[in-house]
């Protein structure tokens, strides 16, 4: 299927995913960010559609939103979080962070003013019909070590995660 | 006007999704279907699950409203939209609203994907299974806000409790999942297919049902879906998070009217929707009976009557009932209702039993039976199976179910590397 | 602009990481922190992705070509490390949670309790 | 002994130290729960879904039974009873009559003896079939509950038609009984038992080897057989935890040592061998009435009992065998037309104490499971 008005979908979809952001870093109550979060998930796994990357787009739906995030709010709702909403949101150093984050921005934006021209453009073929199998012959062929090692590191992190979180072993 | 009938007899006579095509015309009409015959699917099975229910525990079951309680779901419909709406003065009103909306949502989108036939779906996705498995795991957001929102210590723990409940069961599930995508691959080409049509295309070559696939691996992986999608929708015995006799009723205590219907709603959409997973993965999806061992012209003219049989058997059972109906006065109106009803139903049966519309609308009739006979069995665990506790559901779903998924996965994946390679000499 | 570019979501991918870490900066709930680092691995995936997207049009001898997903395989890989971020990260969290009673960051000024 | 830190109270009183633990969590269930029986207040202390402790609040149902019976009769007081225990009101009427009597100085007739035994097993059926659905349900089977009550409405319908009343009968008096039974009694009792029989094994045939409810029931509240007399817990509780303890065959009352029945017992006293004492109970209740029925004498109903009550000063504690445990009345005459003090040791409020001990370290959903299998009833807890 042609892609149906595209700009129109970016924008949408990319402006969706952008306030969603500034929601997670404004709000007071943390539920409220962890919502907006996955608002701004769900935004930019639309945008992993329109690039044809069905499979990335369906595993940020299953893995970000319905499990990371799933954990997000377990822990929200687990720790008492009256008290600190009551308080002060943002630390004593917040202008010198935002001063370094806004150079930072200032850096992005010179690096894409002058590199614009790094990116010829091209007329893209649509490939959603087999991404998925392509993508699994790459993530079970070319990537089998890295696939191997991120098993490895999630296994850790579980058992990171419980001797952290349980009380006695 | 010539136009719009070529228009739709263009449409009738192309063999893809309307999603597929990018009709945008087709598509809008068969959301409009699939959403319109969902609430109706959700209607009826609200009336048939009290019916059986209540036969199950000999009793009548609703009997007052309409004959045999025919229209007791609209009166139910009715007294919930009426019903006053309350909001809790400390709940967090925005999430508490929004909740309910995003549960029905991320039930009803799954069924985008749902193949009824292979061009009755509103479109087909090349990671269709992933994006059901995806979008229906959203509802466990909703079921967490609300919970979270109503600020309160009985829908909190529902909602801990279903939302880990539901997380715990898509490892399984997905292992299951996993099995038959696997078992796809076993054709020429050596790739499978994550796609919902394309995973019932690959049984109708590979002249079986996964269900009997690498027999009992294809059965043991049906059972651990089976058992994971009920723990998934939170239905009976693994209906902890809505136990009523421990947490009153769970994440959605606070919720009345309105609201709680659509979690109703959701509830049910959500079980036709895993339902009909089952039913595509492992059963076939819309293929009738021995669709090859049978494949003559008459058994292909056997099998379309079957669907306009069964509304003349539906119907008859109708007028049986009228007949039965006690001659009295006051049962006057549900009696001409009744025989009505059975009218309709011979009209239905009628409608297809016109060959034009037998072929096109037999897929959507197996696929509609095997999933009712899934809805059968939601019920008749209903009324069977004491509720498990939480630690034993846990226990089950990662001691039991997991392991039993993960060896199936393997095994699966030996014997079909054997085959492979014997195919490939 | 009616073409959408390669370009867009650099950009695109820039401001949500830059919102992450003005989160990360400025922030005092840990959970918030937390979420802005997603936030950064999320703006991260959208440019692997995008560019992934490129790479599917550049000519096979440079490497390109239908089969160049090395950035989904990478955002992949990425969401993965994400999990496990996250698992351990609130981990720490329910920890500290417990033994300070308070999920403040600029509270957490001793290596050990 | 027990172990006092075993039984130590829930200390509610001073202030749990704010977010002191991020899992630690109270909840109030009840007076309004679908599942605590009527209305019980429970306020649980959690750690996530482990119970770390629990204490009951009652007297929500407080009438003051006790305290009417000093402004009453002994005759007035009589359809009092009735009312603790409403799912066994007949038991609760036995009691009282036979403790009256007792102060009296005179024995009903072997007729009057014989029914009593009759209603008294009935309606030990019934308690049971009523603890059994509501049981089950708690549980999460919803089906044993329409099971249980369509069975129990057909005691229901004897009794109705022994004395007119299918829940609070009032069917004994002082001394006997008021009513002769009416035509077709034995016929219709012995019909009953006929048509009970094969129901217990439809009740067992849905439980007993249900994987679920064994999973559920099994090692789930369980009480030790010292812990149980340490506590005063009696009857079914007591029997699963393995001691042979019924006061039907300890201490024989009405004429129950005429008759051949056992004693069933249960060797883990837990929620599992408590359901299967019960079921064995209906069993032999059966088997009691069955002989009782076959041996209805003929004879008066009612023995000599003065007009107006005056016993002599004194004071009797006299208990039975109710469904529930041993129910015991202590009636302190001072010669006067009422009673100077009335007792009564109901068995739901005693049982009621063993609940924080069996419920310490399950979880909340077993809470409801031991709610359940105590079997209490509100209205004689609070009386």
């Amino acid at each position: 299927m042609a892609p149906v008005a595209t700009p129109f979908f970016f924008y949408l979809l990319s402006g969706i995913m952008l306030i969603g952001g500034i929601l997670v870093i404004t709000r007071k109550n943390p539920v409220h960010s962890a919502l907006a979060l996955i608002i701004s998930l769900l935004a930019q796994a639309g945008l992993y559609l329109m690039l044809y990357a069905p499979f990335v787009a369906g595993v940020q739906i299953i893995l970000y939103a319905g499990g990371i995030m799933v954990l997000f709010l377990f822990v929200i709702m687990l720790v008492s979080i009256d008290r600190s909403m009551r308080e002060r949101q943002f630390n004593s150093q917040w202008i010198v962070g935002l001063i370094a984050a806004l150079a930072l921005g200032g850096l992005f934006i010179a690096v894409y003013l002058k590199g614009n021209g790094l990116l010829p453009e091209r007329a893209l073929p649509a490939l959603e019909a087999d991404n998925t199998q392509r993508v699994a012959t790459m993530l079970y062929g070319q990537y089998m070590f890295a696939f191997e090692i991120a098993s490895l590191l999630l296994l850790v992190a579980i058992i990171g995660a419980v001797v952290m979180a349980k009380k006695k072993i | 006007m010539n136009s719009v009938v070529q228009y739709i007899e263009g449409y009738l006579s192309s063999n893809q999704t309307p999603g597929a095509a990018g009709n945008l015309f087709w598509v809008f009409v068969y959301i409009m279907l699939v959403f319109g015959g969902l609430s109706v699917a959700v209607i009826a099975m609200n009336w048939l699950e009290r019916k059986i229910l209540a036969h199950m525990q000999v009793r009548l079951g609703p009997m007052r409203v309409g004959p045999h309680g025919l229209l007791q779901p609209i009166a139910d419909a009715l007294k919930l939209l009426l019903k006053e709406d309350i909001i809790p003065a400390e709940a967090d009103s925005v999430i508490f609203w929004s909740a309910p909306f995003i549960v029905v949502l991320a039930a009803f989108t799954t069924f985008v994907v749902v193949p009824f036939g292979p061009t009755h779906a509103i479109t087909d996705m090349n990671i269709g299974i992933l994006f059901m498995l995806g979008v229906s795991s959203l509802s466990v957001l909703g079921i967490v806000m609300a919970g979270w929102a109503s600020n309160s210590h009985y829908p909190l723990i529902g909602a801990l409790r279903s939302s880990a409940q539901m997380v715990s069961y898509e490892v399984a599930m997905g292992m299951a999942v996993v099995t038959v995508v696997l078992m796809t691959s076993l054709n020429a080409s050596g790739t499978g297919t994550l796609s919902m049509i394309g995973i019932v295309q690959a049984q109708l070559a590979q002249g079986e049902w996964f269900i009997f696939k690498f027999f009992p691996l294809g059965l043991i992986a049906f059972f651990i879906f089976a058992v994971a999608m009920v723990a998934e929708t939170n239905r009976a015995p693994f209906d902890l998070a809505e136990a009523e006799s421990e947490l009153t009723a769970g994440f959605h205590t606070e919720y009345s009217g309105f609201r709680w219907s659509l979690f109703f709603l959701a509830e049910y959409s959500a079980m036709i929707a895993v339902s009909s997973i089952a039913v595509t993965l492992w059963l076939g999806g819309w293929l009738r009976p021995f669709p090859n061992w049978l494949s003559n012209p008459t058994w292909d003219l056997v099998f379309s009557l079957v669907p306009g049989a069964t509304f003349l058997f539906l119907a008859g059972m109708c007028f049986y009932s009228t007949a039965r109906m006690p001659k009295h006065p006051y049962f006057r109106i549900q009696t001409i209702g009744l025989g009505g009803f059975g009218a309709v139903l011979v009209l239905i049966a009628l409608i297809l039993f016109v060959p034009g519309v037998r072929t096109r609308v037999q897929d959507v009739f197996w696929f509609a039976a095997k999933v009712s006979a899934f809805m059968y069995l939601y019920i008749w665990y209903r009324g069977t199976f004491p509720r498990y506790r939480f630690d034993q559901l846990m226990k089950m779903g990662w001691k039991v179910l997991l392991p039993m998924g993960l060896g199936v996965l393997i095994l699966t994946a030996g014997v079909a590397l054997v085959q492979q390679n014997l195919w490939h000499q | 602009m009616l073409h959408i570019t390669t370009l867009h979501y650099l950009v695109v991918g820039a401001g949500l990481f830059l919102l992450g870490v003005i989160g990360v900066l400025t922030r005092r709930n840990v959970v918030i922190v937390l979420m802005s680092i997603e936030l950064i691995l999320n703006a991260v995936n959208l440019n692997l992705v995008a560019f992934s997207r490129y790479w599917q049009g550049m000519p096979v001898r440079m490497g390109g070509g239908a089969t160049a997903l090395h950035g989904q395989i990478f955002s992949i890989f990425v969401i993965t490390d994400a999990a496990a971020e996250a698992a351990v990260g609130l981990g720490i969290l329910i920890a500290f949670f417990r033994n300070k009673e308070t999920v403040n960051i600029d509270e957490v000024h001793l290596l050990k309790w | 002994m027990t172990d006092r830190n075993t039984l130590s109270h829930l200390d509610l009183e001073t202030p749990e130290k704010p977010f002191l633990d991020a899992n630690e969590l109270i909840i109030n269930m009840g007076p309004q729960h679908p599942a605590t029986h009527g209305v019980l207040r429970v306020i649980l202390r959690l750690d996530g879904e482990k119970v770390l402790g629990l204490e009951c609040v009652i007297g929500y149902l407080h009438r003051g039974v006790e305290k009417i019976g000093e402004h009453r009769t002994y005759t007035m007081f009589n359809p009092y009873v009735d009312r603790m225990d409403y799912v066994a009101a007949v038991s609760n009427g036995l009691g009282y009559c036979e403790t009256v009597e007792r102060l009296l100085n005179v024995e009903a007739p072997p007729r009057a003896q014989h029914v009593r035994v009759i209603l008294t097993e009935l309606n030990r059926i019934a308690s049971h079939q009523l603890w059994l659905g509501t049981h089950a349900l708690d549980i999460g089977a919803i089906t044993p509950l329409f099971y249980t009550f369509r069975d129990r409405e057909e005691i229901l319908k004897i009794f109705e038609k022994y004395c007119g009343a299918r829940l609070t009968t009032h069917a004994f008096r002082i001394g006997g009984l008021q009513y002769e039974t009416y035509n077709g009694f034995e016929k219709e009792v012995t019909n009953f038992l006929n048509f009970f029989r094969p129901k217990i094994d439809e009740y067992e045939e849905l439980l007993t080897t249900n994987r679920i409810w064994v999973e559920r029931t099994r090692g789930i509240g369980k009480i030790s057989a010292e812990d149980c007399i340490a506590l005063g817990v009696t009857g079914p509780v007591l029997r699963a935890s393995g001691v042979k303890w019924d006061l039907r065959k300890a201490q024989p009352y009405a004429n129950y040592k005429n008759f051949d029945f056992d004693i069933p017992i249960g060797q883990n006293g837990d929620t599992y061998d408590r359901y299967l004492v019960r079921m064995a109970e209906m069993r032999q209740s059966v088997r009691i009435i069955e002989q009782a029925v076959a041996a209805l004498p003929e004879g008066p109903i009612m023995a000599k009992v003065p007009k107006v009550m005056k016993p002599a000063p004194g004071e009797v504690y006299h208990s039975i065998e109710a469904p529930k445990g041993e129910l015991g009345y202590f009636i302190v005459s001072d010669g006067s037309t009422q009673p100077y003090r009335v007792r009564v040791r109901p068995p739901s409020f005693v049982n009621l104490q063993a609940l924080d001990l069996m419920c310490r370290g399950q979880l909340v959903a077993d809470v409801i499971a031991v709610i359940g299998t105590l079997d209490i009833v509100l209205g004689e807890v609070d009386r």
